[in-house]
């Protein structure tokens, strides 16, 4: 049983009002093959977690500008003017976290954990509505578990388990939101036999991903 | 001075706060400019919290790479030594408390150390991005940044925008002068001989407490 | 400034009292040189962290046996006969903790978390004296973090910086442990130079790194 | 039954539990030779919670790689499509309910699905090991165990050892049948012939509930 299917395949799994964790970082190590697919499709209602909103002609900012989404959680939208539009509008929802208690948020969704303790946020409005806990004599915010119903992430070179090598600052959170959604779909740059990438160097573990889609863009 | 002076006069006066082996963070911007003017003595080794340390100078053009990015979206190099990482790593290091220093501009900075960089209700909302956890986890919080925000004093008793922290600058650095956050509140300990100690006083709305020691402002 | 230094100037650093973290698991991975040398010079009083206490004559095991060790905070001391035995006649204080929370321990005193919250150990002795919290009508454990005062970790590959390769299983606690503590060891089966191991396949950070030794052990 | 055939009832029919695609955790000892009875057609991926997935078999005598060792220090082998990992991501794979099966060992089990495998006070102990996290996280709790500690019940009403975990045991084999942990209790469900539904009961403490599709235990 391959894991690889193809765009069509792909297009059938995305459904209204889902909740899709995208790897990536301002654009770079994001899936624009699958985003694309999910842009013509136009599903709707979309609920994004994601580190930022890229650009407004690139990676997750298409998803924006196309008015596919109805809420967003993420660290920061100021490069897709687009995002802060349709926030002032009242258009989109936008949930602001920490970059690094994001990254935390998702890792606790998929590591079974409740949650984690952090200073980042004391002090600032971040704390609104959060349980403060007091450990050894310090302050900190609880941090509650982020999980979605599919990750779409990005991998440089991958095999046909869905083992996925990130290079460079490709990397991101891809390898983490693998590990907190139900659905995973790994966008390959390059497909390897299983065997070619050497098994201390696998970033993504093929056992959390379901399905591989070949990448159609370069850069 | 004109604009790139005063950029260029903040970002040498901040390169002199870095120590030998330092791991910084150095912010989009503006704090990006110190990079430039680290002494040559002085070895540091910066990271980007999109993803790795080793942080390089832009490459040629032509020469990009378009797996390699800052956390800016600009294409860096790294350099040897350098390593990659995933995001929760990288936050591991800037929350852990493995950064030196961490250098940041901002919208407002008050006489507590309370800093506020990231929205303006209602008008401006771009999010905190990394910049939070950096300012929480960095052993030195330096601010540089423009003395005010044309004429409008952005040093002041107290933030009114909404903060990224809370009590956690250490230094602020304008084209003024170097302030340093004490528990009595802003002391000033070097001046620029371009400006007067009241002149400084009134491009600033927190009161400054004047240096015993009050020095010229350093360059290098 | 090179971070190379020799067993002897490696000895020096070590006092009686220390908190140390050791990695390894059973012994695969561990730092056997640097391990021979605090036998040898036999300091005493110390903690130590580490997955397990390995076996009589290897790794950790070497420390229980010399009488070194006044407590050991891990999960498993089942390998180490002579552990079981100072435990009961009360000579050595043992603090067990189910392998996943130790990890995680570990990684929270690196990562500046105040702590993290795990559904395992409840409904066990291991919840004893711990807070409970509840997440989303779930109840968790909260677990706090762990920091030392060394931490000696084992690389098979190591450049001249303190950045490491551990290949296969050695990797286990190595990583984690050299982010928690304030010195931080590592043993170098071999060194390179800087430039040599590919900056995508370092798994322990040089930043972390403060000294070098060189391993005398193999296997 | 000679010890040999006793384990090998236990782990052939802890192997047909096994689905196509699992990943599976199996414990030290007995659990272990599960591998050596899955189907032909059914193919599972084994964790080793010291840091990989893919574990294979042992390997060749001189072929040994001091770098590869299992959870129980004995040296093995990855298969191709196999990943090393730290202990950190190890355990989120495990408490992170990725596992679809953990088989492990009991000092004893009780009719609540509580599991009493890493202690008993004051006599032995090894501590727990990865063995909480396994039985908190995996999705399928399969106890693999000889019925009794040389005669004496260790199927009980009540486990009156410290706790591995509470409440999370799925399924109990051994050499004489197959229990299932209900909300009611022990439902037996599968008998080995060369028992008898006296004789199961008589050396278990937990009251048995028999299935009314009680069958054969199976073996393949």
């Amino acid at each position: 049983m391959s894991k690889i299917i193809s765009k069509e395949e792909f297009t059938d799994k995305i459904k209204d009002g889902m909740t899709i964790m995208i790897g990536g970082f301002l654009g770079n190590g994001t899936p624009e093959t699958l985003i694309d697919v999910i842009v013509e499709k136009g599903v709707k209602d979309l609920t994004i977690i994601a580190n930022d909103t890229a650009f407004v002609e690139k990676g997750i900012g298409k998803l924006i500008v196309n008015k596919q989404v109805k809420k967003v959680i993420t660290s920061h939208i100021g490069t897709n003017k687009e995002t802060g539009r349709q926030l002032n509008a009242g258009e989109l929802e936008v949930v602001l976290a920490p970059q690094g208690t994001l990254a935390e948020q998702v890792r606790a969704g998929g590591a079974g954990l409740g949650g984690i303790l952090t200073p980042t946020g004391l002090g600032t409005i971040v704390e609104e509505n959060k349980q403060k806990i007091v450990v050894d004599g310090k302050e900190y915010l609880l941090e509650t578990p982020l999980r979605a119903d599919v990750a779409l992430i990005a991998g440089t070179k991958v095999d046909k388990l869905g083992n996925a090598f990130h290079t460079k600052s490709t990397r991101n959170f891809n390898p983490l939101m693998a590990s907190a959604a139900d659905l995973v779909v790994v966008e390959a740059e390059e497909i390897v036999e299983v065997g070619e990438i050497d098994p201390d160097v696998v970033m993504t573990l093929g056992i959390f991903v379901d399905f591989i889609v070949r990448s159609e863009t370069n850069g | 001075m004109d604009k790139i002076k005063v950029k260029e006069t903040i970002a040498k006066r901040v390169a002199l706060e870095m120590k030998d082996g330092d791991l910084v963070n150095l912010g989009i911007g503006l704090p990006t400019m110190v990079a430039n003017f680290i002494p040559e003595n002085i070895h540091i080794t910066l990271q980007s919290e999109n993803g790795f340390v080793g942080l390089g100078p832009a490459p040629a053009q032509g020469k990009e790479d378009k797996d390699l990015i800052n956390a800016g979206a600009q294409h860096v190099t790294i350099l040897p030594g350098g390593a990659f990482f995933d995001s929760l790593t990288s936050f591991a290091i800037i929350r852990g408390g493995h950064l030196d220093a961490t250098v940041l501009g901002a919208l407002q900075v008050d006489e507590k150390g309370n800093l506020a960089n990231w929205m303006i209700p209602g008008k401006m909302v771009p999010g905190m991005g990394g910049a939070m956890d950096l300012v929480t986890g960095a052993k030195k919080v330096i601010v540089a940044m423009v003395h005010t925000a044309k004429g409008t004093p952005k040093i002041l008793k107290e933030c009114n925008l909404p903060l990224t922290a809370a009590g956690k600058v250490d230094l602020i650095v304008t084209e003024m002068g170097v302030m340093k956050v004490t528990d009595k509140g802003l002391l000033l300990t070097e001046l620029n001989s371009e400006f007067s100690v009241e002149e400084i006083q009134k491009a600033t709305d927190a009161k400054l407490i004047i240096s015993e020691d009050l020095r010229e402002m350093r360059s290098n």
